[in-house]
Parts: C-alpha cells; structure tokens; sequence
C-alpha cells in the first residue's frame, strides 16, 4: 500500500483545476480561482481546464456589479503574473454554448474533447468544486 | 388560471429546464433567472427547444442575471423578453401563482 | 398585493440570497408588501451575525437586516433548521445548554408553521433556492 | 394591484407539495415532509405529488440507518393520519426508473405527465424544495 | 495511467453521468456514490449508457448509498461491481488519481 | 497510503460530509494515514459547535470532533471561507471584532495553502461536494 512515486519536498506535482460550473449563481468559480491563486505560491505544476459551463467563467464583458457581486472575472487575466499559463477549453463546450474564442477574456489553448483524457492522465492531483 | 415558472439552473448542468417545459402548456410563463439566463442566448444547443416553447409559453429572462455572466449585448432568442426586477415582481403579481422549479 | 418569500440557501454560496434580496426591494419599490421572508434549510446560514465578508463584497447579512430594520419585513429563522446547522438566539441557547449564540439583528427564529402562516396569508409566495 | 380571492381566515386554500428530488442526498426531501407535517394543522388542501426523481422518496426497503441517517420513509405512510391523502405520482417518472406502483410504501393515484399541468392549474401555492 | 472517476448526482437531475462518460476511456474507472447509486439498478433509462460505458471502463458503485435508497436487493445491471465503504478506500488507493465530477 | 480529504459542503443539507467521514473511518480502518481533512466552502459550517441535532440523528459535528480526538487527524476550515459564512475562533473573533465564538473542538481555521499542501504531501485527494 505504500507509493514512493513522490517523496514529500522537491518533487514537483501536476495540479490540473477543473472549472465546470458558471460564475455567479454559485461561488465554486471565485473559490477556485482564489485557490489557484494560493496554490501558485507552491510552486507546483499548474493547468486549468474550463469544460461544459466552466467556460462561462471567461466570457468577456460580466458585469455581475449590476447585481452587486464583486467582478472578479479581470483575475483570469492576472493569472500570466502568478505563471499560471496554461489554460484549456475544450472546444465542443464552446461551440454548443455559440461561443468562440474570441468570447473569452485571455488567449486559451483549445482543444478538441478527444484529449480531454490525455491531460488528465498525465496529472498527479484533480481539484474539480 | 396562468403558473409562472421560474428555473434558475443551466440547462447544459441540470436537466429541470426539460423537466419544467414538458409539463407546462397554454397560458403559462416560464422566466429564468441565475444561470439559467444563459439560455436565453440565441445560438445555444438549447435555442431549439426554447423556440418550441415559445409557441405555447411565454419566455422572460432576468436581464440582470444576463449582463452578470457578460450577455448585457447578446443577441437573444426572438421569443424571450427581458425583465428587470421590477418586472419580475409584475410577473409574479400577475400571474395565478408562481412555481419555482429547484 | 401581499407577498411572501422563501429562501432555501445560504449567503455566498448560491445566489438565491442575493436573488430574494434583489426581488423584495423591487417589491417594496413597487408599493407591495412582503408580509415575511422564511429561511428554510442553509438559508437559515442568512442569519448569523459572526460574518465578516470581504470589505469589496456585498454584506449579505447586514443588509438584510438594514431591510428588516427600514421596512418591518418578518425575517423568520426556522427552528429547526436553526438547531441542525448550529444558528442560535438567547432563548435557544439556553434551551439547549449552549455558551454562546449568533443570531443577527432583525432575524427571529421560530417554526415551520410560519413558512405555512405565509402561504396561507400571502397572495403569492415565491422560492429562491439551488 | 389588490387581490380579494382569498381573504385572511377562514378561506381554505389549496397547497400542492412538489417532490422532484432524491431522499438522502440531500436534506431537500425530509425537510419538505416536516413541512407537510406541520402544515397539516392548517386545515388547508393539501396535495403532494412526486415527480422525477421525487418517486424515489416513495421507494419500498429503504434503509438509511446504514449509513447513519434517519429512516423517515415510514412517515408517508403515517401521513393518512394527518388527512394528507392526495398523494399523486407521474407514472412516467416511475417508468423511466424501471419502477412500479408495487416498488412504493404507500397507495398513491397514478397519473399521467399530461395531467400535472390540470393539477398545479387547481392550486393556490406551491412549495418545491 | 487510469483515473478513478466519482459521480454523486442522479443522471436524471445532473447531467453529470453523461459529461464524465464522454471523456473517459480505457483504463478509468466510474464508482456512484450517493444520489448516483440509483442509476446502477438495472431498468433505468440510463441502463444503456452505462453498459456501452462499462465495454471501456470498469463502474462500481457504493452499496452503502444503494441500500440507503431501498435498492439492496435490486438486481443491478451486468457490469456493475458492488462496493463497500472498505472497498472504495481500495479503489481510490488502485487508481493514480481521483477526479470527484462535482 | 497517506490520504487527503477535501469536502465542500456543509452538515444536513447534503451528503458530502457525511460521505467524508464515513470514506475516512474505512481509510484509517484500513491501515491509511489521512493527513488533513480541508473544509471549503459551505463545508466550514462543519466546524461549529452551536449545532444540537435531533437526538435520533447523527450529530456530525460531534463525530468529526472525536475523530480528530481519536485518530488525530488535522481538521482545516478555510479561513477565507469562514468569514463569508460566519464561523469564528478566538483569534478570528478578536482580529474582526466580533463578540462570539462558535467553532467547534478539533477543528482549527487556517489558509487555503494548506489545501494545496495536503494536495503536494498526499498520495491521494478526493473531494465530496455537492
């Protein structure tokens, strides 16, 4: 029952954040961010993937002040400053929502479904809220 | 004798939007509000389905709710309307009574 | 017209607080009367006074309260809900040998029977929930 | 703006409980019986209909102790005795299931999808956790 | 590489199942825990789903949450492997990771 | 196997965190170490002790307490999280000037850094929620 794959200390993991929900009608979208935010302090090795209504969370333009929530959709683009880079969305998401690229607040990699699986596989630890 | 039926979920996340419109008919409203304002949005997978309803219910959606998620510019199904509060309120004073569908 | 309001959920975590909030000031706007809004299951989470959120954020809490306290509007905290999710006024702190409670300002915690009260007087009733 | 259908006291008005959700996962259903319980004392026209997932709340052998919650299934069956007696489930919403009237604790009036808009038509208030 | 996937919801009201099953594959594993246990009894309208679902992937489901439901004796479907709370402890421990589709 | 346990909603309402707990006792029952229990989000309320559940229930506060008291292990309510929701230590009381208490023995309120870090030190994450 033991794994030494990864001795505590040094050893850098892969964290990939799975985002899945919209913004605003719950708090899950803000409290994963601010997690990412905390995290990227350790120094680990960090994707975010934003699938079915987590693309929501990027859309340009939330003005959720109008409902007096706090906008914190401007973080994603900070999230280059935290070296926090490398951001997923899966493209069948975008397109059964009418959504493109050019919706989204930051430059994205897209990629297709079919690969969802593959970077999935290759992470060490899954945080999905 | 009118229902005003409100969803506030994402039909892509839960499937009450389904559940609500198969059971709804003549002379009933249905206004989504939280994430369910998403939908209102033409282009989506659900914009078929919307249109449907159309035909029998009449589709408000909580502008509010639209411009929080960044769809204040949206173009939006020609069937739904925009209400503000206010006009939440005039919904639910107007109609016979009001199911919230959670 | 006469309207009361449910709320199934707590502050922060869903929208429906700030949903039922939003919906009841346009009321009050509107020359309504919202005769009550019952906190059903989390949304008895509404009325703890202990909250501090964060200072650009909205004060779910205090403003409620600021609406009790402006428009007489019945906040009613039910007591049984209050009892498994830990919401605690004088009278139940004692009831239930607790050494501390936290109930908010213009909040008061009673039964069930009240949320029916309300549909039972009320013109209309809406929900707000998950 | 004034409605004079109902004045207070005396009218008896017609409540019609929606069930829609799985017991045990979440509180929604246990504390939605509480509510008919209590409410009975109203002396209003209570209904309860179950839909969707809600026929679960119905289900026959279930045994939460198992898992340490409450066995409150038995009180549908004590709601006779709270002249609450118009219990009405969707029998498509126990078809898709691959459930039957047999699989449930208490006697209830089977009806079609069709007819659940005749039903919420007649009601006065309706609470749906 | 395999991945143990944990579905809580009922199918019928999330479209969690759906969402999870489309982006799993060879060597992942599905358990139902909660709500989710339901969808194991063989007869639901999810039952096909779940049987192309098990040519690829291995699905358990938590017996706790089943019996909880009133569906201890129930026949479940096939390819569907009961499990105890002992069990999932084994099988979060087997796989390399644990992705909750929340 | 050195095991970490994140849950993310609140006592009664949803199964989360009685699904946790019961994951834990066949983790340890099993020989496992389970580091760190984080609670995030609704799952902070979890951690008060203003809670009296009725007597035939459960009391989930009170079984997650004793076995922090018994097996030792580390119950974390994220301190961001607590603020929102109103659940307050000493320390949290005096720094936001607040004139109660409510949390609850063996838990303690700390950073969602330790989130991450019980993700880095476990072998294993798994996340109940609603």
């Amino acid at each position: 029952m033991e794994d030494d794959e990864y001795q505590e200390g040094g050893e850098i993991k892969k964290f990939l954040y799975v985002n899945r929900r919209l913004p605003h009608g719950t708090a899950y979208a803000i409290e994963s961010l601010e997690t990412v935010l905390i995290g990227a302090a350790f120094d680990q090795d960090v994707s975010m993937l934003f699938i079915d209504d987590g693309v929501y969370q990027l859309k340009k333009e939330q003005a959720p002040d109008c409902i007096d929530f706090k906008n914190f959709s401007k973080t994603y683009r900070a999230l280059e400053m935290y070296d926090v880079e490398k951001l997923y969305v899966e493209r069948e998401s975008l397109e059964e929502r009418g959504l493109t690229t050019d919706d989204l607040l930051v430059v994205v990699e897209l990629i297709p479904g079919s690969e969802v699986k593959a970077l999935v596989d290759q992470q060490d630890v899954i945080l999905s809220f | 004798m009118s229902t005003l039926n409100i969803i506030n979920k994402s039909p892509f996340e839960k499937r009450t939007l389904d559940q609500c419109l198969k059971r709804i008919g003549e002379g009933d409203s249905v206004l989504l509000i939280e994430d369910a304002a998403i939908c209102a949005v033409a282009g989506t997978a659900y914009a078929e389905q919307l249109i449907a309803a159309s035909k029998q219910s009449k589709l408000y959606v909580l502008q509010p709710d639209l411009q929080a998620r960044g769809f204040a510019e949206a173009a939006l199904l020609d069937s739904m309307e925009q209400v503000d509060y206010e006009g939440f309120v005039n919904l639910v004073v107007t109609h016979d009574r009001v199911h919230s569908w959670l | 017209m006469k309207l009361a309001v449910l709320v199934n959920e707590g502050p922060y975590q869903h929208q429906a607080s700030d949903s039922a909030y939003q919906f009841v000031m346009a009321a009050l706007a509107a020359g309504h009367e919202v005769m009550r809004v019952f906190f059903y299951h989390d949304g008895v989470n509404n009325g703890t006074r202990l909250t501090t959120p964060p200072q650009d954020d909205r004060n779910i809490q205090k403003r409620w309260s600021a609406l009790a306290d402006e428009h007489k509007v019945d906040l009613v905290l039910c007591v049984a809900a209050c009892q498994r999710r830990g919401i605690v006024d004088e009278e139940e702190m004692k009831r239930n040998g607790k050494d501390a409670s936290n109930i908010a300002e213009g909040f008061r915690i009673s039964g069930l029977g009240q949320l029916v009260e309300a549909g039972v007087e009320a013109d209309r009733l809406v929900t707000f929930g998950d």
